[in-house]
């Protein structure tokens, strides 16, 4: 080996991106909150810190949630993510233990075989390149997936894969390469040298026996650094820069620090750790009910990176959370697009080529100026109550549930007064999920009012959507219950005589309710107790979203109707009597895409009451009580 | 435009005009404005056309803006009506001529009523008697003035000293003709050429030499409307009305309005100073305003009348450069002269004096 | 000019109810049009008015709304597109499948362009 | 039935009275269809397209004229019928050009007149540029290009429901059925035609009744973009670019609407024939509301008239879109075989 120029595309490529990737993280770093600062410092020199070196190691190199979701997909992020891994890793300590000196620059290990073209002929050498040698055929053989997944993504459990901008293909085509020609670059030095293992060695003597391999070899090695120099350059523009950030990612997230509901550091530091893996689009009912595969959460995220004109994308989404939970690195989709949505219009450009390696992003936002206005909501005369019931608009498009509401509490002799009961104010989540926040406030504000002075201990809403924003986005010290709950609350204190029907019925979970606000069980138990409650294929936090969803604001009710009728088709797969769910607008949506009987929970309950008959006062009591020990 | 088509519908509301000896009922508005005008149409029938026109001194207001400010009952204004006939019959006289617009349909509408409830004629008959020991004969036939003139039109232009034309021009003077809604509105068959396209003005203006405007808002109120003007606070809808029909004629550069009402004559013309003072805005070649005519003016000037003894200079808008487009000497020097030649005091705010 | 014609005249001259079809500005009808086409097929039955939440409190009127975009009536449509609380019942009552919560959000999104010139 | 061949007249050859004739010579009978026109048709004869389809009227127009090719038809063209009335067993026709006919039984199925749009007046038919009738469209639609009078291209054409229809005014309570799907076929025809053109449809009430109907109405908004203003347009009148201007209420809004258009369609209904009506005054056949002949009964006596052996078939009757024309038609024949055979 007379020069050692080729190492140099490789060395520029390495500085480069170690140097980029201390000074970016540290300006993330510093642009945090106070708070988010002191949390990440504690996350870093505490008990978090082992634990986010396990998920580190876990996630990034192991990928097992991918592995759950799919054997061979996990086996191919395994494979290139933890092969490489080894690969540097013993790359290293070969290099370290058969050469002159300790402590060796990087490219030494790399290029060791370019070095030492006779290593590995006996003793403990042998082991290193065979070892060396098993590592670089289990890279490959996970890159080989790779490149059948890009052509027939079926065969990974995977309907669609993500679109790449051409940044994104040269950097796929560096990082495909570095291993191929390492494995030819070594082969030819070792077919030269009569050196190498099982695969190098083989494979190096078969090429030697017809080519000139000694003057080939260089050539490869060229191409070796160059790949990798290419790939880590353009590494912080590509969505492989998603490698180095979802370790940051992990750290911030293991201390603590949240998504929040403005833009900031650590919005961009998720924006930047997706892998655009596409998990999510295949996972979206918009993609494989309705045929809409280019407002993922992927798309979005890639957009909201590269400065994009995402203003369709935001809008035309269900915000039923499912890509969320499938997320393998764990971004709070949600979240990041509703910060999206409270932003007011902007005049966007998106990023030309260099201007991806910008170290700070500064997004030049108009201030939202509030399009509604309620200053008509005059003050309404406040109504003392135990139980407020306060039953949403879309409630009272669907007339049965509140009939079957007011069963039920008259039987358990519930004092309550029905907030809305000559129709209320919205309770502002559909503007909040339209980024209207400014506006919802002044709603909350009116009805929290009322829900002060009547100074109620409970307030029940049979709308999950009322729900989610009672609990998180009023002030109150009433307890917010989703009337699932309440009637569980009730049965479990025993105000509710009920009988058993023998219904077989599957439970739908709403998605503000279930994956929204983590109501699962009580639900199942109340159902479970006057019904046969049937598994559904696709439920809990996988529970699939009716179609009727407020999250989308531009859904045309056509691909609604295609998402319902999918929806509603897994749901009653198994056939049941009926199908519960907890929520009107579901109740609606599922009811025109189905057969089957759909019905509310409370429905469900009412019908399992004997004939009403007066109960004492005191039961209330006990159900306050109760909820005061609760908390 | 297709005059065949007006032609078809005016042959279609054509209506009898007694040749002569009308009995001649004023009107209140026109009387007290273009007092000239009353004057004029009686000294064109005697003088130029040699007509018996009678009139009773005795004869009263219809009480028609009462009774459509609410203010005078059915009951009363067909009394009322009935008197006056009362005094045609007693002079002899069967064929009504009737100045004002508003009167005119009042008689039309009582006469229509009697013609379907003859109970009610006979309850006015009766209220007549008691009231006046008056009794009456239906008239054989009513007509408004303007539908005499309309009559009698080829036979004035056969005698005119002027025509409705530019002299330095040859052209046809433009002019928009505007209708009372209560001439042909109510009972289309009363009036000539019907409610939509009526023919009395345009017929004068026609066989005078004009061109008459057809513009969108043609058919749209003066802006009188009684309650509408009545009513002080109501009258910003009487104005609105009235610059609604000027903006629509604006563009086609008009030179005078002619009409057969004495409300909306009125009204067209004074309003057009109070949209100056409120809008600052004046309509008309070059801001001159447009001049506002009534027919018996019309055919005044075309028949070589004083201007100053038909009354033009008590107009809002004055009408001098019309005069010298149609090559009518008239001194302005003259115009505020009373008969003994002593100077009037000149009205404030007149537009283009 | 209005105060002393006032004082002058007692009274000034009342302004125009009338949509004027050839002056009035469309641009508004184009972008909500463009942005949510099902905005066409409103047949002004009345029923997201009469389901409306805002509706009961306000003279918010969705129905009428959707006219003035037809018409270009900026000034009333203006004043009418604040009240909607999106809340949404309307888009369950709709025959013709109109995405009316969008409508609004559209509107009052065009509403801002127009005033920035940016329609 | 008695396989006796019997002589029917039929008065009227357009869409009721060539399908009635068919029917009937069809079942072996003689028949005497009487036209009043150089041929038969009708109004049918004048129409381009059909609605909701828009297929072409020619194809029911050959369906008619093939339908009366049999020798036991003779046709009478050029003669309309003058009076009927029943003598013995027998019906005797007078035909306006004197002749007297004996047969067994007559059916009427003298049609209806298109309104005459100079009716209202304060629309300007036939006095302003560019007032046309729907019927006058449908000759644009033939000879293949809508133009103004000056032939240039409309760039906003308004269509003006119910002219003649529900209108105390003129005499005519009646909704005349057809026109307001026939609106909005045109509209879809016309922006098919000048994609560049605003279509507007004033209307009081969308009536739309039939199959397909509404379908057609959804589809006007949703593909073609035709506009629709509910209210009456109340008058017309011509600006100095002598362009049409409109005055409306546009009831949604709750204002009055003032609007230019290059051309007016005045969508005519229909109204009880001359013909028809100087024949029943002469036979002395009752007439019903609107002045169209009176059946004997409105719910199983559609077909009946007040003379034994005299049948109504189609609009003469009340206004009808040609599907419940042909039926009618049908029905007259079997309600006239009944008769026959019952002798």
């Amino acid at each position: 080996m007379n020069s050692e120029l080729f190492v140099i595309p490789f060395n520029f490529g390495l500085y480069f991106i170690l140097i980029y990737s201390v000074v970016r993280s540290t300006i993330w770093f510093r642009n945090l909150s106070r708070a988010d600062k002191l949390r990440l410092q504690r996350g870093f020199f505490g008990k978090p810190f082992m634990q986010s070196i396990k998920e580190i190691f876990m996630e990034s190199l192991l990928h097992r949630k991918m592995f759950k979701r799919n054997a061979m997909l996990g086996y191919m992020h395994m494979s290139l993510a933890f092969g490489w891994f080894l690969l540097i890793v013993f790359g290293t300590i070969e290099a370290d233990t058969f050469s002159a000196r300790h402590f060796n620059p990087p490219s030494h290990s790399i290029f060791f075989r370019a070095y030492n073209p006779d290593h590995g002929a006996y003793g403990l050498e042998r082991v290193f390149s065979f070892w060396m040698d098993f590592l670089l055929a289990f890279i490959l053989s996970g890159l080989l997936l790779a490149m059948l997944k890009r052509f027939i993504p079926g065969m990974m459990g995977m309907k669609k894969t993500t679109k790449h901008t051409w940044i994104d293909r040269i950097a796929l085509l560096s990082l495909w390469l570095i291993f191929p020609s390492r494995l030819l670059a070594e082969s030819f030095t070792c077919g030269a040298y009569g050196s190498g293992s099982f695969l190098t060695g083989n494979l190096g003597s078969a090429l030697a026996s017809v080519l000139p391999a000694g003057d080939i070899a260089p050539y490869f090695w060229w191409l070796y650094s160059l790949a990798l120099g290419t790939f880590f350059f353009l590494l912080p523009v590509s969505r492989y820069f998603h490698i180095p950030v979802e370790m940051f990612l992990i750290f911030m997230r293991n201390s603590g620090i949240k998504t929040g509901d403005k833009p900031s550091s650590y919005t961009e530091v998720q924006a930047h750790a997706c892998s655009s893996c596409g998990v999510c689009i295949s996972t979206c009912q918009m993609s494989y009910a309705a045929g809409i595969n280019d407002m993922q959460s992927a798309y979005f995220i890639k957009g909201l990176r590269n400065e994009k004109d995402i203003a369709a994308i935001t809008a035309n989404c269900l915000m039923c959370g499912r890509c969320e939970e499938v997320c393998p690195v764990g971004i709070e989709l949600g979240p990041m697009r509703m910060i999206e949505r409270r932003q007011g219009m902007r005049d966007v450009r998106p990023l030309k080529f260099p201007e991806g390696y910008a170290l700070t992003r500064k997004r030049n936002f108009l201030e939202r100026v509030p399009t509604q206005s309620y200053s008509y909501l005059a003050d309404e005369e406040p109504v003392k109550a135990d139980v407020l019931f306060f039953a949403g608009c879309m409630t009272h498009l669907t007339p049965s549930i509140i009939v079957a509401m007011k069963k039920i509490m008259d039987s358990a002799g519930v004092r309550y007064h029905f907030m809305d009961e000559k129709g209320g104010v919205c309770c502002g989540r559909p503007l909040m999920l339209a980024g209207r926040e400014k506006e919802a406030r002044e709603l909350i504000n009116h009805n929290s009012d009322i829900i002060w002075k009547s100074g109620a201990e409970i307030l029940v809403t049979s709308c999950p959507i009322c729900y989610k924003v009672f609990n998180e986005s009023y002030y109150l010290e009433t307890r917010v219950m989703h009337h699932s709950e309440f009637i569980n609350l009730l049965i479990e204190e025993g105000s509710l005589r009920l009988g058993y029907l023998h219904r077989k019925v599957v439970y739908h979970d709403p998605c503000e309710l279930g994956r929204g606000s983590g109501i699962y069980q009580e639900p199942r138990t109340v159902i479970s107790y006057v019904a046969d409650l049937q598994k559904s294929p696709q439920e809990e936090n996988m529970a699939l979203c009716c179609g009727g969803s407020l999250g989308n604001l531009t859904l045309s009710s056509g691909k609604r109707a295609l998402i319902a009728a999918d929806a509603a088709r897994i749901l009653t797969s198994s056939s049941p009597d009926e199908l519960i769910t907890a929520c009107p607008l579901c109740k609606k949506t599922l009811g025109q895409a189905t057969e089957i009987k759909v019905t509310d929970i409370a429905e469900l309950v009412a019908a399992a009451l004997p004939r009403p008959i007066p109960l004492a006062k005191t039961r209330t009591k006990k159900i306050l009580a109760k909820t005061e020990n609760n908390g | 435009m297709k005059i065949d088509g007006k032609k078809r519908i005016w042959a279609e509301y054509q209506k009898d005009i007694p040749d002569d000896h009308f009995f001649y009922v004023r009107s209140c508005i026109r009387q007290t404005f273009f007092a000239g005008s009353e004057q004029t149409f009686l000294k064109i029938m005697r003088d130029d056309l040699g007509k018996d026109m009678f009139e009773d001194p005795r004869h009263t207001t219809c009480t028609g803006i009462g009774y459509h400010g609410d203010i005078v009952p059915f009951e009363t204004i067909q009394t009322v009506v009935a008197r006056h006939f009362a005094l045609a019959t007693e002079a002899g006289y069967k064929n009504i001529a009737i100045s004002c617009v508003t009167s005119f349909g009042i008689y039309t509408e009582i006469l229509e009523t009697w013609k379907h409830f003859p109970e009610l004629l006979a309850k006015t008959r009766e209220s007549l008697y008691e009231a006046t020991g008056r009794t009456f004969e239906l008239p054989e036939s009513i007509a408004h003035a303007s539908d005499i003139i309309y009559k009698f039109r080829d036979e004035i232009a056969r005698k005119a000293k002027y025509n409705l034309v530019d002299i330095s021009t040859g052209k046809p003077l433009k002019v928009v003709e505007h209708i009372g809604c209560h001439y042909a509105k109510m009972f289309p068959n009363y009036g000539i050429g019907g409610a939509e396209f009526p023919h009395v003005l345009v017929g004068m203006i026609e066989s005078w030499g004009g061109d008459v405007i057809d513009y969108p808002e043609r058919r749209h109120c003066c802006g009188f409307g009684f309650r509408q003007y009545l009513v002080q606070a109501n009258r910003g809808y009487s104005v609105f009305a009235t610059r609604k029909k000027l903006e629509s004629m604006e563009p086609y550069r008009p030179d005078m309005i002619v009409a057969n009402c004495p409300g909306c004559a009125m009204f067209m013309d004074r309003w057009q100073y109070t949209i100056k003072e409120i809008d600052d805005v004046t309509y008309g070649h070059d801001g001159q305003g447009i001049p506002v005519l009534t027919y018996e003016e019309m055919a005044g000037l075309i028949l070589g009348y004083d201007p100053w003894k038909l009354g033009l200079q008590y107009h809002n808008v004055q009408s001098l450069p019309l005069l010298r487009k149609m090559g009518i000497k008239a001194d302005p020097a003259l115009r505020f002269l009373a008969k003994d030649g002593s100077r009037l005091p000149e009205p404030a705010n007149l537009i283009n004096s | 000019m209005s105060e002393n014609s006032a004082n002058k005249f007692g009274f000034t001259i009342n302004p125009s109810r009338l949509i004027n079809y050839d002056t009035s500005d469309r641009k508004v009808r184009d972008y909500v049009t463009r942005k949510e086409p099902s905005f066409k097929l409103c047949f002004a039955c009345g029923g997201c008015t009469a389901a409306c939440t805002a509706g009961q409190y306000t003279s918010f009127n969705l129905r009428r709304m959707n006219t003035y975009i037809r018409r270009g009536e900026i000034a009333p449509l203006r004043e009418e597109v604040t009240r909607c609380m999106l809340c949404g019942k309307c888009l369950l009552v709709c025959p013709r499948g109109v995405n009316t919560r969008n409508v609004v959000a559209v509107a009052s999104e065009a509403i801002r362009k127009f005033e920035r010139n940016e329609l | 039935m008695s396989a006796a061949v019997k002589h029917i007249i039929v008065a009227g050859g357009g869409v009721a009275g060539m399908e009635a004739a068919g029917a009937l010579a069809e079942l072996g009978h003689r028949v005497s269809l009487v036209e009043k026109e150089k041929k038969p048709g009708g109004h049918l004869l004048q129409w381009h397209a059909l609605f909701p389809d828009h297929r072409p009227a020619d194809e029911v127009k050959h369906y008619l004229n093939v339908r009366i090719k049999n020798e036991n038809i003779t046709l009478y063209t050029g003669t309309g019928v003058e009076k009927i009335k029943h003598h013995g067993h027998e019906v005797v026709v007078t035909l306006t050009d004197g002749t007297a006919i004996n047969a067994d039984a007559a059916i009427i199925a003298t049609g209806f007149d298109l309104f005459d749009a100079h009716r209202k007046e304060e629309y300007g038919y036939g006095i302003y540029d560019n007032v046309i009738t729907s019927a006058e469209l449908e000759d644009m639609f033939t000879a293949g290009k809508v133009t103004t009078t000056d032939g240039s291209i409309p760039s906003r054409v308004g269509l003006v429901h119910c002219v003649g229809s529900r209108d105390e005014k003129v005499n005519n309570n009646h909704c005349s059925k057809v026109c307001c799907v026939t609106a909005v076929k045109q509209a879809i025809e016309i922006r098919k035609q000048l994609p560049e053109c605003e279509v507007f449809c004033f209307y009081m009430d969308m009536r739309m009744y039939g199959p397909y109907y509404e379908e057609l109405y959804r589809e006007s908004q949703e593909v073609y973009n035709v506009n629709f203003i509910r209210g009456k347009v109340s008058e017309a009148s011509v600006n100095i670019n002598n362009r049409l201007v409109i005055k409306v209420e546009d009831t949604l809004a709750g204002r009055p609407l003032k609007m230019e258009l290059d051309m007016m369609v005045l969508m005519v209904g229909m109204e009880m024939s001359k013909s028809g009506t100087l024949l029943a005054e002469a036979s002395g056949l009752k007439r019903g509301v609107n002045r169209f002949l009176e059946t004997g009964d409105h719910h199983y006596g559609n077909n009946l008239s007040s003379i034994r052996g005299v049948f109504y078939a189609g609009t003469c009757t009340a206004p009808m879109n040609i599907t419940d024309t042909i039926s009618h038609a049908r029905a007259a024949v079997s309600e006239t075989v009944r008769y026959l055979n019952s002798r």
